[in-house]
């Protein structure tokens, strides 16, 4: 595998959408002398690191076809569990490894009750984003749980060689996750199925097994972005993260993962959420209207995407 | 021919004396609600030995051979393995006992790379982790000891059908077994990838492997197998060792009486060429196709055919004639000029192309042919209701449903009823569908690719009359097939095409199959 | 006499202000032997419009309401009245058709003062970012009070208005404010979560010295922020439990075929970390 | 085609859910008095009136495989643009014109984005939907705009033979959609498109034409749910059926319609609308509280499926 081919690769993967990506920076730079600046740049990846691990999650679910829309939810309940835990003065590990079960265990009922019980992942997840934030109100009579831990606040606001400790954990979330999707047998099982499911069953892969890993994965992803969310707000909402579930979607098939299964990479979804963030961002920086960003925010997508689609249908 | 002996193959079964018995199948029966697809089915498999299996489309072989390979699992009955009773808990468990299968409906994942298809089910590494140089080396090795030319790196989805064909043929190969069951391996290959495959099936054979073999090409059935079973409606109804029996009686104990030909004899008087100084000028072209040419595709075409004639293309897998079918049908851009009736008409979709009386039987039927969820009923009239009077809005459901058994009854369809999704049939049977789709649109033009992939001999029979009825009333058809003798016997013309170009024309008289072959491959100069 | 039932349909459940609010309704329902429905509207007009048709199957004496918009909630108080239910609304007011009584907090008198204070914090002069909820407007009533109160400052400019409805939302648009004005010396939080995020921004931004914050609503967590960080210069103060348990009361008193007064403000307070 | 199988394939086709519905009923004409009269289930069908009705259009898309998140902010721009051009005192049928059309344009926007374009109709959408609802804002200035055209308000809230008019609209789009659906040479490609695009090219299917014209009756039917709505209202709300377009998914997959495309049918749609419906009005009329609402609803919804589900299977 010569070198200009795995380049060519990696162009062929990312290109439409990163240069998408590059364009709207340039823009921004251009039209806001506030934005290009490293701080504001490190703010960007702040603001979208949440949304981007949570996207990781959802990356696994599309690849295999399927649809978690729960993950707001979960991020809320996970989130609340930890304020709740925290008020109670458990110890922070312990605080942290309680979140992470919950978000597992939130997300394995997604998977069994989708491949177990047969009903459609969508439907399954509906549900569940009701009864997860149900959950979370109840747990926590709908007021938010202030934190005042120090060591946790640090998970959301402290800094480590500089850098803020959120852009640690999605560095190391997508290096991990790229890995398993790209280098491991579990990674390939996911694409295999995601793309025949059919051929994975006569592969002799345990395709149900493999829905519920997916899913308890995606809920870890969530319960992880739950807590970073919890730190950076000193306080756990139960209301939060509403409708980030579309957010999380959008950021992965803005960076190529298809809904229909089959195809997606992490480093194309983090691509997304960047985008996602960095029209955010400009647009306040520039203080556009509200009614306009939305405006704005929709129409920049399109162009993005529709560069990226152009793209590939020239290469073919 | 390539050695067969040279595949990396981690068990060789040297405990397997030849001949005995490896698996058995005593009284399986499978019922799917409420239809029997086998019915107390018995079954011998020996090592170092081809066991075939013959039979009509829907006579259950694939059913047996998915319950012997762990997808499905028996309704009653019982499975021996080495003479010990086992239950398969999936594919995953047959594999482990050894027994590979390489299906008769493709099932590889397109956006993957034929590598990782080879090794779907245990790609090779560490703890978890992929190795994929070494995946791709292994892959290419294995490849190139089965002779096959396909770069592992590609991905499936750029790969034409037999090449599909070939892969799926490779991944089944490439873990350690001692049953290896082959249905169709051959149905979309031309006659020298099927050699091919004979060679491999003979490396099995002197390596001890049970093998089962189904194919509805009963010459090749002569002419590999040591033991011949025929099927009929879910049961065995006979098996035969091989030197004891003959074509005809096969073929008589499959369908249930005897079959006189296999091909219909041809129009009384064959059409006379283009330019022939016995009808000079009498008749004009109904499809005439100049300098046509579509960029990687295929080169430079000039043809005609006239109405009531059939042209035979042949060529080798990969020649390009299925792109000049597509072409003609709107699916690609291609230069050139076509003309219909001598008017000169463009064709930018298949939607044109319909409109325009041209119908199209793809090699393909899963992906292009047939909606595989939806009903019979619905996928014979997939374009009659829309095509058959523009602008309509309402469905006329009686003439459809009229219309659709008429087809089923025609073609010999074997269905539990219209509203069955078409998921379930057969392989044969579904190819029938696709046939009778464009059937039902009457076509003046008809291009058909392989349109007997898969169809046992009677049916093979009927469809072949069904052409020869059309064109008899003034279609043209064009034949694309792999299998020669059928362009052959079937063909009025006969182009042969070779490396995406046309490189020579043959009337019907004088033809050998040596002839022909000579100009598909290189061997005789254009 | 019969126990009176009365149906509640309460813009959300998921703001301190409403739970408060819910909870004096329930403790006065109590107090005056009455049994309350609550239902939630969750924001949505339409949902709100099905609860009180619900309430009308289930022939409740009176409803209280607070309106997911002024003057969207016309149908459902059209549909009460022909139902013969009198109607309450609480917080924010129906517009276009007569209820029987309304309890609001006055929240342009509320935004005035909290320009006031942001003023004083600031020693009147500065750059100030306001963090909006456009679309409501009670809220859209506390910005005009805030930016009224300002315009008495001509030092004082607001350079930025940014959406900011959820807590983390309201985060992201403080940070981008902070961004863009590195010398903002003032942040308006429309309510307690905008507030509450336009500190943690300048926590995280090291600018607790510079930045001051103004906040609205005045609930528990917010109160706790302004005795703690100096930084949190002061809160506007609801009072949803006065609010709540007045509207109780005049449902009662309806029923019981007294005469009430048509409009019930209650006066907000202002809380600092001197108030306490 | 004889009788019994007939029924029987509506039985195959409904069952389930159909079941479900009744059990529902039942369960709550045991536990609420209220609940089973003449008065309140003409409230249920009220209330479900414009989710159904969207998600009519709504199945349409799905049939093709295809997803609408825009519906929402279509119905909220619909119903403003019909609250402006009453506002201004334009004749009622022109108002309603307009409106139609104005649907009817948004519709085919997101259709010729999706299919001209070849961008995924899930990043088209969700970007249509900011867009589209930056609109109504813009256009309405963030306000509610009062209506009080009596003709127009009888859209909503009149009565024609005793029943409600939405009712009447919910009726007649019924009818009107089932036999597109099933009964026309339309209707048949959709199936057919939506079960293998590619087979329904090569049987000279336009598609991409046909998606244009399915987003644009998806757009038409948020349209008139927007009309309701807001005659309902007596206003035009900007920011009104905010996340309906999950709502309306969800009633359209529970009543049987594949995410995936090829499956689906208008009654079905229907009956999962009037699900969702039943279980929102029998928890109100039983005082759950709000939060326990949450879950009991998703629970519900679980449960519903998951019966429809094991029948399927059983049935084979
Ligand atoms: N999943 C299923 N549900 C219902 N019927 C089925 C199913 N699978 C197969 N059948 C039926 O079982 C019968 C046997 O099918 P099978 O595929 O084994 O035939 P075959 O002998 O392989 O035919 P062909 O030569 O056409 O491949 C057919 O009538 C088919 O319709
Ligand atoms: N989707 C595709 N993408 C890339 N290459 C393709 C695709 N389909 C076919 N090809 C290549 O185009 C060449 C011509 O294929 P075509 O199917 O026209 O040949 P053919 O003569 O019909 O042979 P066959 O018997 O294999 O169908 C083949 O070498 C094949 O690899
Ligand atoms: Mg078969
Ligand atoms: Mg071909």
């Amino acid at each position: 595998m010569s070198v200009s081919t795995y380049w060519g690769r990696i162009a062929r993967r990312y290109g439409g959408i990163l240069l998408g990506l590059i364009a709207l920076v340039l823009l921004f730079a251009l039209l806001s002398p506030a934005f290009l600046t490293t701080g504001n740049l490190l703010n960007i990846v702040l603001q979208v690191s949440i949304i981007a691990i949570v996207a990781f999650g959802i990356t696994y679910v599309l690849l295999l076809g399927e649809i978690d829309l729960s993950v707001g939810a979960i991020i809320a309940l996970c989130g609340s569990v930890a304020g709740l835990l925290l008020a109670r003065e458990m110890p922070l590990l312990w605080v942290v490894g309680a979140t992470l079960a919950c978000g597992l265990v939130l997300g394995a009922v997604n998977g069994a009750l989708s491949a177990l019980l047969g009903i459609p992942s969508f439907i399954v997840t509906v549900a569940t984003m009701g009864i997860f934030r149900g959950l979370a109100f109840i747990a926590s009579d709908g007021m938010p749980v202030p934190v005042d831990d120090e060591a946790f606040i640090r998970i959301g606001n402290g800094h480590m060689l500089g850098l803020p400790v959120p852009i640690w954990i999605l560095a190391a979330l997508l290096a991990l996750n790229h890995c398993v999707l790209s280098k491991t047998v579990f990674g390939r099982k996911a694409y295999l199925a995601g793309g025949n499911a059919e051929a994975a069953v006569y592969a002799g892969i345990r395709v149900k097994r493999l829905k519920i890993a997916i899913f308890t994965l995606s809920g870890l992803m969530a319960a992880v972005g739950g807590m970073v969310l919890t730190a950076r707000l000193y306080s756990a909402q139960p209301n939060a993260a509403l409708g980030w579930e579309l957010d999380a979607i959008a950021a992965a098939v803005l960076g190529g993962t298809s809904l229909a299964g089959g195809y997606g990479t992490m480093v194309g979804t983090l691509i997304g959420a960047l985008i996602i963030g960095v029209i955010n961002n400009g647009m306040n920086l520039m203080s556009v209207p509200y009614f306009y960003q939305l405006i704005v925010k929709g129409a920049v997508i399109l162009v993005a995407v529709c560069i990226d689609v152009q793209n590939k249908k020239r290469r073919g | 021919m390539m050695s067969a002996m040279h595949w990396p193959d981690p068990a060789s079964d040297a405990s397997a004396a030849p001949g005995r018995v490896v698996l058995e199948v005593r009284a399986i029966t499978k019922s799917f609600g409420a239809a029997l697809a086998l019915k107390d089915m018995s079954l011998r498999l020996r090592a170092g030995s081809v066991h075939s299996l013959l039979g009509e489309n829907g006579a259950g072989k694939s059913t047996l051979m998915k319950i012997l390979a762990g997808v499905l699992q028996p309704s009653r009955g019982q499975m021996l393995i080495d003479g010990q009773e086992v239950r398969l808990s999936g594919p995953g468990d047959a594999r482990r006992r050894g027994i590979a299968i390489i299906c008769q409906e493709l099932s590889l994942a397109g956006n993957l790379s034929v590598a990782d298809n080879l090794f779907a089910n245990h790609p090779p590494g560490l703890a978890g982790l992929i190795d994929d140089r070494q995946m791709l080396r292994k892959s290419r090795a294995l490849l190139a000891a089965l002779g096959i030319a396909i770069d592992p790196s590609t991905l499936v989805a750029q790969l034409s059908i037999a090449e599909r064909q070939l892969v799926e043929i490779a991944k089944a190969l490439n873990q350690p077994s001692r049953v290896v069951i082959m249905d169709e391996p051959t149905s979309s290959l031309g006659a020298s990838e099927a050699r091919m495959v004979f060679g491999i099936i003979e490396g099995l054979k002197a390596r001890g492997k049970a093998i089962v073999y189904i194919s509805h090409r009963i010459d090749e059935i002569m002419q590999i197998s040591d033991e011949i079973s025929v099927m009929r409606d879910g049961r065995c109804m006979d098996t035969k060792v091989r030197g004891q029996t003959s074509i005809e009686a096969l073929i008589a104990l499959m369908v249930g009486r005897p079959l006189s030909a296999i091909y219909p004899p041809g129009p009384p008087h064959p059409p006379a060429p283009p330019g022939s100084p016995a009808l000079p000028g009498t008749r004009q072209a109904l499809l005439r196709v100049q300098g046509f040419g579509c960029t990687g595709r295929f080169y430079d075409l000039d043809f005609e055919v006239h109405a009531g004639e059939i042209v035979g293309f042949f060529g080798l897998v990969g020649a390009g004639r299925s792109d000049v079918l597509a072409a003609l049908f709107g699916m690609h851009r291609a230069s050139g000029r076509i003309t219909l009736d001598g008017q000169p008409v463009r064709l930018r979709s298949p939607a044109e192309a319909i409109a325009h009386g041209i119908a199209f039987v793809t090699e393909n039927r899963k992906e292009q042919g047939l909606v595989l969820d939806q009903s019979v009923l619905h996928n014979i009239t997939m374009a009659h209701v829309h095509c058959r009077r523009q602008g309509a809005w309402w469905i006329d459901e009686r003439e459809e449903w009229r219309l659709a058994q008429g087809y089923v009854q025609r073609l010999g369809i074997k269905i539990a009823s219209l509203h069955q999704p078409v998921r379930e049939l057969s392989g044969g049977n579904q190819q029938k569908l696709v046939f009778a789709k464009w059937l039902a649109l009457r076509p003046r033009v008809l291009l058909l690719d392989e349109p007997t992939r898969g169809v046992d001999a009677g049916a093979k029979f009927e469809i072949y009359r069904i052409i020869r009825e059309l064109a008899t009333a003034g279609t043209a058809v064009i034949l694309v097939s792999s299998e020669l003798p059928e362009v052959l016997a079937m063909s009025d013309r006969l182009m042969v095409m070779r490396a995406k170009r046309l490189v020579k024309t043959f009337e019907r008289r004088n033809l050998s199959q040596e002839t022909v072959m000579a100009y598909a491959t290189a061997a005789a100069a254009p | 006499a019969g126990k009176y039932t009365v149906g509640a349909s309460l813009l959300t459940q998921q703001h301190p202000f409403y739970i408060e609010l819910a909870d004096a309704m329930k403790k006065q329902a109590a107090k005056d032997g009455v049994r309350l429905d609550l239902s939630i509207a969750n924001q949505d007009l339409n949902k709100q419009l099905s609860d009180v048709e619900d309430f009308i199957s289930k022939k409740v004496d009176a409803i209280i309401l607070s309106p997911v918009d002024s003057k969207g909630v016309k149908a459902a108080v059209l549909k009460a009245g022909a139902a013969g239910i009198p109607v309450i609304t609480v917080d924010i007011a129906a517009s276009g058709v007569a209820v029987v009584a309304h309890v609001a907090t006055d929240n342009y008198a509320g935004g005035v003062k909290a320009g006031e204070l942001m003023a004083q914090a600031t020693a009147g002069k500065g750059r100030i970012g306001v963090l909006h909820y456009p679309t409501v407007q009670s809220v859209v009533d506390r910005v005009e009070g805030f930016k009224k109160a300002l315009s008495a400052h001509p030092q004082m400019k607001i350079v930025s208005i940014q959406p900011g409805i959820t807590r983390a939302e309201a985060l992201t648009a403080a940070q981008n404010m902070l961004q863009a004005h590195p010398d903002l010396a003032g942040i308006f939080g429309f309510g307690d979560d905008a507030a509450l995020a336009a500190l943690a921004s300048i926590k995280a931004a090291n600018k607790l010295g510079q930045v001051k914050v103004v906040g609205f609503d005045g609930m528990a967590e917010a109160r706790a922020a302004v005795d703690k960080e100096p930084a949190f210069v002061g809160v506007i103060r609801q009072y949803p439990d006065q609010m709540g348990a007045r509207a109780i009361g005049l449902a009662v008193a309806v029923l019981a075929g007294k005469k009430v007064d048509k409009l019930n403000p209650v006066v907000p307070g202002v809380y600092t970390a001197a108030h306490q």
